[in-house]
Formats: C-alpha cells, sequence, structure tokens
C-alpha cells in the first residue's frame, strides 16, 4: 500500500528522439520526407501537384496546392490523398466492426455510444431474436431492455448510415451481441487498424475484441459453443450473468489490458501482434507493475524492437 | 393484531417466504412498511394433480398506502390531455381504485386503441381532449409515457362531454350521444359499467 | 377502508366539479362543515425564540408560521425617522404539491403584495416609532410567514399571523453610539410595538355562481373561481375588501359576506386574547 | 440587483450589538452536570408526530427542546428526468426559515442547504427501496423552523424525514435515526445545542440502521483521535437505538389510537 | 459519451475482482495508482501545485494570500472574541468541463458545492492544521486571507483525495509576505521575496484517503468504474500525527457498523504513509525548482 510519487518528465525534443538501436536521428523538416509516415499539421502543404485527388483532412487554396486541414498522418491511396487525424473521433464506415455501449432505449430503437459525433442507432429488426429465425412482434417491441438495457456493452457491425451522419448497426450473427466476462478499455480510435479479424484469442487464453471505434474488449473465452438454431443459446446471447472467472484467468486479463493501455499510451497501433509482443515483454514485470510509467516505456520499446526484426 | 414499522425483524427466512411489504435479508424477513402483519398458505393448484408443498407467506399489509404508480397489467383512469395523429397523451390520474396524488403521463398508440382492424384506427374518431377514459398499462414505455392499451371491451371512454358541452351517453361500442342535442359523436366506447353509481 | 370510499375518492380526483355540488345540494360540505362555518382555527404565540415574535396559525389543516426578526438600518434619505416592515410570504414545495421549487411563485407574489398594501393602506403600524437614532439607525422588521400546510385560506392564516406575530413583537432597548457608528442592544427583549388596529380577514368562495362557501379548503379553492376577502377591525370598520376571480358577485352576496367577517373577528379576537393570556401565565 | 419577487427591505441592515452581561457560560457544572441538567451521554428529550401536512403523502414534525423541523414527503410521483430510470429517484431539500436561526437567512438557498440536502439524501437513500418504484421520483421537503445546533439539526432532520417517508407508505429497508454529539474538550457532549456547539472543537453526525446494523451516513469535522472517534460513534449508535423506539412509537400509536 | 453507465456483467466482473485482490487493472486492494507531482508551476499565485494520477484525474491547486478584513459575528460575544484573531481560508473547488462530459453545463454544480463545502469545513476549521492565529494581522481588523482554488482537469476517479494532496502540496510552496503595521494602522507589505515565509502549520494539512465499498470489501484510489461499482464511499481526512481530521460518508449506500472501524483504521494508516512519501517528494521537489529557476521554463503541460 506504498504510494509512488513522481516528477513529470520532459517530453522527448525533436532533436533527440532516439531510435531503438540507440543512435540519434537528425529529425530536420527535410529529412522527415524520407519517412513513410509523414505527420503533417493543419494548414502544412502536402502536395503541389495538381494530379492529387482531394480526400478527407485536406484542402485546396487557390494555387491548386493541396493543404492539410487537420493534424495527422498523410495517407495516399493512388492519387487519392488524405490526412488521418492522430486525435479524433470516430467516423463509422459500413462493414466496420465496432464496441458499443446502450445510452437510451426508445420506439423500436436503441441509441449507441460508438466514440463518434453522434450515437449509433440499432434497429430492433437488426438484432438476433431469440428462438427460431423470427419476425419481430409487439411483444418484443414492448421488452426491449430484456434484450439490451441502458450501459450494456455490445459488439455490432455497421451496416449503414443516416442521413445526419449517424451510423445503424447490426448484431445478426452470433459473433455479436452483448459483452460477458470481462474488462472495458478505451484506447485512440486511430490506433486500432482495420484487420481480417478482429477478435483474437491470444496464446494467453484470452479473447480480445478490437472495436474500430477505439473500444477494446478483453475477455475470457466463453466455454458455451452457440448454435444458432438452439433455443437455449438464444436466450442466452443475452444473459447478464458471468462465468466464473479464475484468479489466473483474471490475472491474464489484468495484464493484457495493461498491455493495451501501455501500447495506447506509447502511441503505437493496437494489433493482435503487437499485443502478443507486449505481453510477452510485460511477463518480467508483476501485473501492476505494468502501470508504472518506467515499465511502460520498456515494455513499448521491446515492443517496437520485435517489429522492426 | 401485530402492528410493525419498516426494518422489524418478523421471522427466520426458512420460516415464510417474503410476500409484499417484506423483504429477505441475510437468515431473516423485515418489514418494509408500516402495517399489520398477516401471513397465509397460498392456494396452489397444479395442473397435474400432484399435492405441493407450500410455504406460508408473510406479509405486511399497509396501514398508509403509498400514492400509487402505474404498473404493467393496473387498470387506469384518466383524462386525454393531448392528441396527435398516431397517439393520445392521457393523464393518469387513478390506479386501480386508488387515485394518485399527482398524475402520471401515459400514451395510446394507435395501434392499442382495439383489438381489430388496428390500422384503420384514427384517433381523432376514437377520443377527444378531456374525455375520461379507462385503459390498462401495457409496458413502462419510454422515459417520460407508460403505454397504455384500450383494446377490450370495458376499455376505452366512460366519460364524455360534447361538442354542446354536455355529458354523452354511450350508443354503441364506438357511437356516444349527447344528452342535450342528440348529436352522435365517435369514440371507442367502454361497455357501459356503473362506475359511479354509487354515488349517483 | 372499504370500496366505496376509494371510489368515492376516485369520483373526486376524475369530476371535482360534479362531487362538491352533490354535497352542497344538501346543504353540507365535503369536511362535514356547514356552507358558513369556519373551521376550527388556533393560534400559538411566541413559539420561535430566535426571532422577535413569533406565531403560529392553524385554520383546520391550513398552517402558517410567522416569525419576525428585528435587524438594524440606516432609514430613506426622505424620511429619516421611518423604520421599516418587511413582509413576505413563503410557499414552500413542503406545504402543498402544487409549488415547486425556486424563486417565489406568482401565488406567493401576490399574497405578499397584498399583505404588504394591507399593512401600508390600513397603517397598522406607525413606522416612525421604529427609530432608533433620527437619520442614523432605525429597526427593520422581517416579517417572514412560512407556510406549512396549504390546505385553502392561506391567506387568512397569513394574515392572522402577521398581526398576532406583530403583538407579540418585543424589542430590546437601543442606542446609536455616534462615534463608533454602531447600534447597542441590551439582551432582555422588553418594549412590545403600538399597533395602532388589529385587522383580521374572513374569505369566501362563491361556487356555480351562488353557494358561499367560508372558509374554503384546497380541494373547494381548486374548483370555486371567485374569492371574496374582507379584512375589518375591532370598531367593525372594513380596512380592505378584494374580490378575486369568476365574474361578478351579487350585492347580497357581499352584504352577507361582511356581517359574517363581523362575526368572524369577535371569535378570532377572543382565540387570540385567551392565548395572550395563557402566555402571560407562563 | 433587486428581487422584484419579493417585498424589498433596505438595502444592508445588520443584526444590533447585543450588550451581555459579562458571566460566562459554563458548559458543565462540577457535577459533570450541562446547563440545561443533562448528562454527558442524554441527548434531548424529542417531540415527534406525524401526519401534520395533509397535503403530503407522508409528514412529520420533530421537536428537540427548541430545534424544531417540518418535514414533507411527495411521491411516489412521475419524475421530470428525462432518462428512463428503472429505479426510483430520491430529492431532498432542506430550507431554513428565514427566522430560525439567530442571525436572519437570506430566503434563497445558500450553499450550506445545498450540502445539508445532500447529506440527508446520502443518509436516506439507503434504506429507502428505491428498485421497486421505476420512472419515480421521492421529493422530500424540510423545513427548520428553529435552529437550536446545526450538527442536531441535521440529524433530526434525517430523523424527522425518515420517519415521513414511512408515513407516506413507501417501502424502505429500516428506518434511519440519526444522532450528533460534539467534542468540546476532549469529552463528548451528545447532542449539543446552539451554545455548546459554538465551542466544539469537532463534532460527529451518525444515522444509522439499527435492525440491520449498518450506518447510512457518518460526518465527523474535528481533530480527534481514533479511539475517541469510536466511542463516539459507539454512543452515537446507542442514541441511535432510543431515537428509534420513539420514532417507531410515533408511527404505530396513530394506528393503535384509531383501531 | 455515455461515462455515468455500466453493465451489470463489468459490474459483476469488478465485484468480483475486489473479491480476490486481484483488480482489473491487475492492482490489490489497498494499491494506490501511481501521483505524478509538480510544484510551483503558476506564478502569479502565491502557491501552487499539480498532481495527476498515472492514468486518469489530474488537479491544479493554486493558492493565493491577499488581506481582507475580519468578520465579526454579533451574536456571540465570547466566539467573537476568538475568531477576531484568526485569519482565513477560503476554499473553492471546481470541475471542469473538460475532465468529464458529465461535468458540462449545469453538470458539476452539485459536486463542485459538494467537494468546495468539504474541503472548506476541514481546512478552516482547527483540523485544518494551518495556524489561523499568525494570519491575523491586526485583530478585529486585517487579516491574511488564503484562497485555495483546486480545479480538476482531468477525471478518471478519486478525485478528493487528489485534491487534498494536490492542496498540501501547495500550501508547502506558498510563501505569505512579510507585514509591518505603520503608526497610523496602515499595514505595509515587504517586497523582499527571501522573507516571505510558509503559513505556519502546513505540516498539519491534512490529506484524504477514500475508500470504496464494493461488495463486501472495500478499496483505495479507484478508477472511474470502479466507482460507479462503489456501494458507498468513506473518506478519511487524516494528518501527519495519525489524528482523524474528518470522516464522511459519500454516496449513497451504508457501510456495517464493524466494516466502518476497519476502514477508518485503513484510511489512518494508508493516509500516514502517504503523507510521509509526499513529503519527501516535497523536499526533492524543492531542489529541483532551484536547479529549474536557473532555466527558462516552457510548456506548462508538456510534460508526460
Amino acid at each position: 500500500m506504498n504510494v509512488q510519487f513522481l516528477f513529470p518528465k520532459p517530453p522527448p525534443s525533436i532533436e533527440e528522439v532516439k531510435d531503438a538501436d540507440g543512435d540519434i536521428d537528425m529529425l530536420l523538416k527535410s529529412q522527415r520526407q524520407k519517412f513513410e509516415t509523414k505527420v503533417v499539421t493543419p494548414g502544412e502543404v502536402i502536395a503541389k501537384d495538381t494530379q492529387y485527388m482531394r480526400g478527407h483532412g485536406t484542402y485546396l487554396d487557390e494555387n491548386e496546392t493541396h493543404l492539410a486541414s487537420v493534424a495527422g498522418v498523410v495517407e495516399r491511396v493512388n492519387k487519392l490523398i488524405t490526412v488521418r487525424p492522430l486525435n479524433t473521433r470516430y467516423t463509422g464506415n459500413i462493414g466496420d466492426l465496432v464496441i458499443g455501449r446502450i445510452t437510451e432505449v426508445s420506439n423500436k430503437r436503441w441509441k449507441v455510444d460508438i466514440n463518434s459525433r453522434q450515437d449509433a442507432v440499432l434497429l430492433l429488426s437488426a438484432i438476433h431474436l431469440p428462438g427460431v429465425q423470427r419476425r419481430k412482434t409487439e411483444a418484443d417491441e414492448l421488452q426491449m431492455r430484456k434484450f439490451y438495457s441502458e450501459g450494456d456493452l455490445l459488439v455490432a457491425e455497421i451496416q449503414g448510415s443516416f442521413q445526419d451522419g449517424s451510423s445503424s448497426l447490426h448484431t445478426r450473427s452470433l459473433k455479436y451481441g452483448k459483452l460477458r466476462n470481462g474488462s472495458f478499455l478505451i484506447v485512440p480510435p486511430t490506433l486500432v487498424q482495420r484487420t481480417k479479424s478482429h477478435f483474437h484469442r491470444l496464446d494467453c487464453g484470452v479473447d480480445v475484441t478490437l472495436g474500430l471505434n477505439g473500444y477494446v474488449w478483453v475477455s475470457k473465452p466463453s466455454s458455451r459453443v452457440l448454435n444458432e438454431m438452439s433455443e437455449d443459446d438464444s436466450e442466452y446471447i443475452y444473459s447478464n450473468e458471468n462465468e466464473p472467472i479464475g484468479k489466473d484467468a483474471r490475472e491474464a486479463i489484468a495484464r493484457v489490458c495493461n498491455c493495451i493501455n501501455a501500447l495506447s499510451k506509447s502511441y503505437m497501433s493496437i494489433t493482435d501482434t503487437t499485443i502478443s509482443y507486449a505481453y510477452e515483454a510485460s511477463l518480467n514485470f508483476s501485473v501492476k507493475e505494468i502501470l508504472k510509467l518506467e515499465s511502460i516505456e520498456l515494455i513499448a520499446n521491446q515492443t517496437k524492437q520485435r517489429l522492426k526484426a | 393484531m401485530r402492528y410493525v414499522t419498516p426494518g422489524t425483524r418478523l421471522c427466520f427466512a426458512s420460516e415464510y417466504e417474503a410476500g409484499p411489504g417484506t423483504y429477505e435479508r441475510e437468515e431473516y424477513i423485515y418489514s418494509s412498511v408500516v402495517g399489520i402483519v398477516q401471513e397465509f398458505i397460498p392456494t396452489v393448484s397444479t395442473n397435474t394433480g400432484e399435492e405441493k408443498k407450500q410455504s406460508k407467506i408473510i406479509t405486511v399489509s399497509k396501514e398508509k398506502h403509498q400514492s400509487s404508480i402505474p404498473d404493467v397489467g393496473n387498470i387506469i383512469t384518466g383524462k386525454v390531455i393531448r392528441m396527435t395523429t398516431r397517439e393520445a397523451v392521457v393523464s393518469i390520474m387513478v390506479v386501480g381504485n386508488i387515485p394518485c396524488k399527482d398524475d402520471y403521463q401515459g400514451i395510446i398508440r394507435s395501434q392499442d386503441v382495439r383489438a381489430t382492424e388496428k390500422d384503420k384506427v384514427k384517433i381523432i374518431e376514437s377520443y377527444r381532449l378531456g374525455d375520461i377514459v379507462k385503459a390498462e398499462v401495457i409496458s413502462l414505455g419510454d422515459a417520460r409515457s407508460y403505454y397504455l392499451s384500450t383494446a377490450k371491451n370495458e376499455y376505452g371512454v366512460i366519460y364524455a362531454q360534447s361538442v354542446a358541452g354536455a355529458m354523452m351517453v354511450p350508443i354503441s361500442w364506438q357511437n356516444m350521444q349527447c344528452t342535450k342535442t342528440k348529436a352522435v359523436e365517435l369514440r371507442k366506447c367502454a361497455k357501459p359499467e356503473d362506475l359511479f353509481s354509487k354515488n349517483q | 377502508m372499504s370500496t366505496q370510499t376509494y371510489e368515492a375518492e376516485t369520483f373526486r380526483k376524475l369530476q371535482p366539479q360534479e362531487y362538491l355540488r352533490k354535497f352542497l345540494l344538501k346543504e353540507v360540505r365535503p369536511d362535514g362543515r356547514e356552507l358558513k362555518q369556519f373551521r376550527q382555527t388556533t393560534v400559538n404565540l411566541g413559539c420561535i425564540s430566535t426571532t422577535n415574535g413569533s406565531s403560529l396559525v392553524r385554520i383546520g389543516n391550513t398552517t402558517v408560521v410567522c416569525g419576525i426578526k428585528a435587524e438594524v438600518s440606516v432609514p430613506k434619505q426622505t424620511s429619516t425617522k421611518e423604520g421599516y416592515l418587511v413582509p413576505n410570504v413563503e410557499l414552500s414545495p413542503m406545504c402543498s404539491p402544487k409549488f415547486k421549487p425556486g424563486p417565489p411563485s406568482e401565488h406567493a407574489q401576490v399574497l405578499s403584495e397584498n399583505i404588504n398594501r394591507l399593512l401600508k393602506s390600513a397603517s397598522i403600524l406607525d413606522l416612525n416609532t421604529l427609530c432608533i437614532h433620527e437619520g442614523s439607525a432605525v429597526w427593520v422588521l422581517y416579517a417572514d410567514i412560512v407556510c406549512v400546510n396549504y390546505d385553502g385560506n392561506v391567506f387568512d392564516a397569513c394574515v392572522i399571523g402577521l398581526i398576532t406575530a406583530l403583538s407579540n413583537v418585543k424589542l430590546p432597548k437601543a442606542t446609536f453610539a455616534e462615534e463608533e457608528g454602531l447600534v447597542k442592544a441590551t439582551e432582555e427583549l422588553l418594549i412590545p410595538l403600538n399597533l395602532s388596529r388589529l385587522p383580521y380577514p374572513a374569505t369566501f368562495s362563491i361556487f356555480d355562481g351562488q353557494y358561499l362557501l367560508v372558509d374554503p379548503t384546497e380541494v373547494e379553492e381548486s374548483v370555486a373561481h371567485e374569492v371574496i376577502t374582507i379584512i375589518c377591525d375591532e370598531a367593525g370598520q372594513i380596512c380592505t375588501v378584494w374580490k378575486v376571480g369568476g365574474i361578478s358577485c351579487t350585492p347580497k352576496h357581499l352584504e352577507k359576506c361582511i356581517s359574517i367577517a363581523r362575526e368572524r373577528y369577535i371569535e378570532i379576537a377572543a382565540i387570540v386574547e385567551n392565548e395572550e393570556k395563557s402566555n402571560n401565565l407562563i | 440587483m433587486a428581487d422584484r419577487r419579493r417585498i424589498q427591505g433596505p438595502e444592508v441592515s445588520v443584526a444590533p450589538i447585543i450588550l451581555k452581561s459579562p458571566n460566562k457560560i459554563q458548559l458543565l457544572d462540577e457535577n459533570l452536570c450541562r446547563r440545561n441538567g443533562r448528562n454527558l451521554e442524554d441527548i434531548r428529550s424529542i417531540y415527534l408526530k406525524t401526519g401534520l401536512i395533509s397535503q403530503a403523502n407522508g409528514s412529520a414534525f420533530i421537536e428537540l427542546s427548541k430545534t424544531k423541523i417540518v418535514c414533507g414527503v411527495y411521491g411516489p410521483r412521475q419524475t421530470k428526468i428525462p432518462a428512463f430510470s428503472g429505479k426510483g429517484n430520491l430529492n431532498c431539500e432542506i430550507k431554513f426559515a428565514p427566522f430560525s436561526c439567530p442571525k436572519r437567512r437570506p430566503p434563497y438557498r445558500d450553499s450550506q442547504e445545498k450540502e445539508l440536502s445532500q447529506l440527508i439524501y446520502e443518509a436516506l437513500t439507503p434504506s429507502i427501496r428505491l428498485d421497486l418504484l421505476p420512472k419515480s421520483t421521492i421529493d422530500i421537503y424540510i423545513t427548520i423552523l428553529e435552529n437550536d445546533g446545526t450538527a442536531s439539526c441535521l440529524a433530526a432532520a434525517i430523523t424527522c424525514a425518515s420517519v415521513a417517508v414511512a408515513d407516506a407508505g413507501i417501502e424502505m429497508l429500516d428506518l434511519v435515526p440519526a444522532c450528533s454529539a460534539s467534542y468540546i474538550n476532549g469529552q463528548i457532549f451528545m447532542d449539543s445545542d446552539l451554545i455548546e456547539e459554538k465551542r466544539e472543537s469537532g463534532s460527529l453526525v451518525l444515522s444509522y440502521m439499527p435492525s440491520l446494523k449498518e450506518i447510512t451516513h457518518i460526518l465527523q469535522s474535528g481533530e480527534v483521535e481514533l479511539n475517541l472517534t469510536s466511542q463516539a460513534i459507539e454512543q452515537c449508535t446507542d442514541s441511535c437505538s432510543k431515537i428509534y423506539s420513539i420514532m417507531i412509537d410515533s408511527l404505530l400509536l396513530p394506528i393503535q389510537n384509531m383501531k | 459519451m455515455s461515462s455515468s453507465l455500466i453493465s451489470p456483467s463489468e459490474l459483476d466482473y469488478i465485484i468480483r475482482g475486489v473479491d480476490d485482490n486481484l483488480r482489473a487493472d491487475g492492482r490489490g486492494r489497498l494499491d494506490y495508482r501511481e501521483v505524478i507531482l509538480e510544484t510551483g508551476l503558476i506564478f502569479q499565485a502565491n502557491g501552487s501545485a499539480r498532481c495527476r494520477l498515472s492514468k486518469g484525474t489530474d488537479v491544479l491547486v493554486g493558492v493565493k494570500v491577499e488581506i481582507g478584513s475580519i468578520e465579526i459575528d454579533g451574536t456571540d460575544e465570547e466566539v467573537a472574541a476568538v475568531k477576531a484573531k484568526r485569519g482565513r481560508v477560503v476554499c473553492n473547488v471546481e470541475c471542469s468541463p473538460i475532465a468529464s462530459q458529465q461535468f458540462a453545463g449545469r453538470g458539476a454544480d452539485d459536486i463542485n458545492n459538494e467537494l468546495t463545502q468539504l474541503v472548506d469545513r476541514v481546512l478552516n476549521g482547527p483540523q485544518g492544521g494551518l495556524n489561523l492565529e499568525k494570519l491575523c494581522i491586526i485583530p478585529g481588523e486585517e487579516c491574511w486571507v488564503v484562497y485555495i482554488d483546486a480545479l480538476v482537469l482531468d477525471y478518471g476517479g478519486n478525485i478528493l483525495d487528489l485534491i487534498f494532496m494536490t492542496i498540501r502540496a501547495a500550501l508547502y510552496n506558498t510563501r505569505v509576505p512579510k507585514t509591518v503595521i505603520e503608526e497610523d494602522k496602515e499595514v505595509e507589505i515587504s517586497d523582499d521575496v527571501e522573507e516571505w515565509e510558509r503559513i505556519e502549520g502546513w505540516e498539519l494539512v491534512p490529506i484524504s484517503i477514500t475508500l470504496n465499498k464494493i461488495g463486501t470489501r472495500h478499496i483505495v484510489d479507484a478508477t472511474v468504474l470502479e466507482e460507479l461499482a462503489t456501494k458507498a464511499k468513506l473518506s478519511v481526512m487524516v494528518n501527519k500525527n495519525g489524528k482523524i481530521c474528518g470522516i464522511q460518508k459519500i454516496g449513497g449506500g451504508s457501510i456495517e457498523h464493524g466494516l466502518l472501524n476497519e476502514m477508518m483504521q485503513t484510511g489512518r494508516s494508508i493516509g500516514q504513509n502517504l503523507i510521509l512519501n509526499l513529503d519527501k517528494m516535497l523536499q526533492k521537489e524543492d531542489e529541483i525548482n532551484a536547479e529549474r529557476a536557473k532555466n527558462d521554463k516552457i510548456g506548462f503541460f508538456a510534460a508526460a
């Protein structure tokens, strides 16, 4: 129960950014160009060439020059130039996997917080209803809180978007639905990359669900294999009961959570690989030691090195 | 007769089942209201004919009634205070037989007005402002209103004034007649029952 | 509690006007009173020791507490000897479900304003008697009337409360120390106020333009829109007549009201006198 | 700025300076007896009555010698909070009457009243079964007519409000009696009045559910040794049990008299 | 953001974690997060400090000392005589809307009032530690008024403890000018910064330890989610000598009689330990500050 006090550390000045191998790179502006990732600030010139197409986060001035309108990383796909903001709220794209929290139950729909500018909408017709494939009934309409209630966490896919820019979600698959048996984290959405799958089972026996909106769910794998047709299972998917979680499992979950936090603090992208690397690097420490700033730095550096290798 | 106050320990939880006005905490049952302790053995007829041993239920009947709040399944009486094409807003004044101290808000959606031909319901042909309506609570509804239904014979308008300002009497389940001008107006009427007879 | 009482309650809630009408047809009121009968009135003087004068008034269930606190201030430049008497009525959300928390409702403002007007127009207290030192220091009497239970006819209760609390006020002997600019007062409270008259009110409601209801309850007030208040003093003289709401009232009604108000005056005066006597005995 | 909704007095007014007789107040005499004849551990006698406010769903009035508090409970009634809640909502507001204290209080709500309201809310919430009252609000309004010690006023207000809630027929886990104590010169003065309170070095207010043996609120100020605190907590819980029986009587007597 | 919502399964996970003495971030029940401390960062103030929990709450406190008049309460002479010889402390706590969505608009009013009253009550009484009599300049007329303003810049749970820690650090950092009373009762303030002194009694300024009752057990330094799972909070204010300077239950929920004693004991021992560590750090900070004063500082919030 010792309380540790620390002094703040000054930020590394640009001239002194150390590479993993210990060399000092002089990151002058001209040299920065060499890097694949180019960080720009609003108003900075990205390209003078008129052949490029203007994408999100950029604008054209009267000389047809492309300028950044946000602080972020320049990305180029063929001729389309975009700037991905470093820190932003999540913008929904169709097909994205997101984790959300129910904020309101209203007429035939739920409002879901997905770290976006507006709450997303989950229609009653877009969820998996208990029982064998069936239509929603009036009874369902009157007891929507039996499925999801205010505060519940769920994983869903973005189905489409409305005129006002808010997204609509669906959970019409057994992969999606209510989240249980674990712990919830928030990371900057830009750190989560779009990958083939966002459900990962790590070697340490922990499930990680990475929402593209920066919400992350770390949990113990469910012991139950779900079957679409089974009546029992479809009741089960809306249950609020956790399975018993042993101390070891709990510790593993906590460790993974802390590793993800360490990565997000070091502003490193969060994928199953980085999490595994960070996890292995963290094994030198006890779980609660990973909260400390110095261990976070060490873990992040080791992970960086392994990524380069 | 045993009078108790909230928090009075009544008995062991193993002896009785906690009924209304009581609660169970650890191995005891406590009273949660001011009132009289009562116990009874519930009569349950199981359809299989098996003799099921029922535990005794202990209750505390309230000496002073809490201002009633609507719950699903309650029959309520209220006044129509606002109407749109899709729903009628009702100020719930009485729950069961107990008047509320403060009114609650409920809505009757057009699909809940009557049991048949739901698609053809027009709110304006069923209710008017100021009508006294009897209805059933079907859901706790949204943040603001309870959801009500009048889709049964005994539910609907029980008291209404005509355009001329006089009382109206029901002449069929969807018509009411003014006692003064004999004009007929459209309403979803409740099957008449002598609600106020004792006072008249 | 039988089912029948519930049904009566239900009827009252849904059709309050009809409900009252049915009683009045039989010349009786829902609480069992006759039409021209006042509810039982009690006055309790000096019940709050943090005040210079206080009074608790109950008319039936209606309860108000009036407390008067004396402070010192500088008189106005135009009238250097005049003190202040500041009456305020507080209708807190505690006394009735009708009131919401926050600044005084319109209803409370009307009550305060009417009482203030009564104090001024009937010149009950000569404000010059509140002078401590001309031009420098005068007494300020804050008369705060707190309604505890709002069951109709609160105005009568407020006026009775204020008048009796004023007659209960005892001020300390105060001197103005010129060099320090401070007022120093003795610990004992001795000096009563010199009230020129003690007016008491009577309030009536008219229902359906024909029934004259004396001392209406909250339920009666909510359906009867015409209200008449008559305030008279010990000589039977009328200080104020107020008629609010509704359309009109007949001269006959008004005459009747005045004669009842005079009788009522004698009744209240007796109640107050009794209370003062028993207070003095202690 | 002048408030047009109230009758205004002069802009500034002050209480006169009172010339006191010079004899010093003796809190304790040689027999450890207090000014009002109480022993250190005695609380003042309590008068508690329910049903004073006919307009409210439940009400109570408490009097501890000079302290006088009225409480009215309204509800459960429809909540005005826009979000749906499966649990009832409790709202407490306490108000000092302008004439209740030695110094006149302003008629609007000040920060002390806001804090006391919060404390009473916290003391009562654990005892009320709000889970049974979806979408509803219970409003508890308390008016202090006369204040003879702020800590004891807070305790009395909690006691009074708890009885008023029970009187409203609202389901509760237990009644919540509350009691206060002052630390003066290393001694514990139970249920101190205003004069004692002004000389205290610290105070304790404790509210307690006697049947469940759970403490619903505790508030201590002043620099106190841990064991003295423990002792004061014990004394307060003892006094709470005494107050508890008075509360039960106040609720049951009217019923028994009726029958 | 739905910052005040939590799902039943998260609740269950937290409660069982507390039961197992293994919280969601791997800490035990009585483990504190790291605190990052800085003092003397507001040059306009007489003293200032900023404390942050490693990933969350951020509190900035400024202390300003000004000359004010002594207020006289005319109702009780004996009490008034004591008050005439004392300075005053005025506290204010404000939760900035940038800290959390729930503080936006009027959302912070209640919590601001509650925290302000609590801090004010603790620091203004004899338990506050500060020697108020030393703050008196002319008895009955003028005194130093110590304004303590705490600003919550980020919210990650456990605000109260951090506020008290920061206040203690800021008071350590505070220097009061020397005064000379001239013959005509004019107060002259010395300009010589070297002569300025700490407020006597800062060592005894208490800190708070908040214990959160989750399930049947209690934890310290709760995170936001843990606070949502908390049934009742007990804040215990402790000073260097291990004396209890205030106890307050916060939030709904009740505490069993036996548990209360246990929580008070825990609070006291953790609190004393915390003060010890804090003081060590403050002394080191003095040295660093002296060093830093030689260089120009830029980037108020730059440090990570």
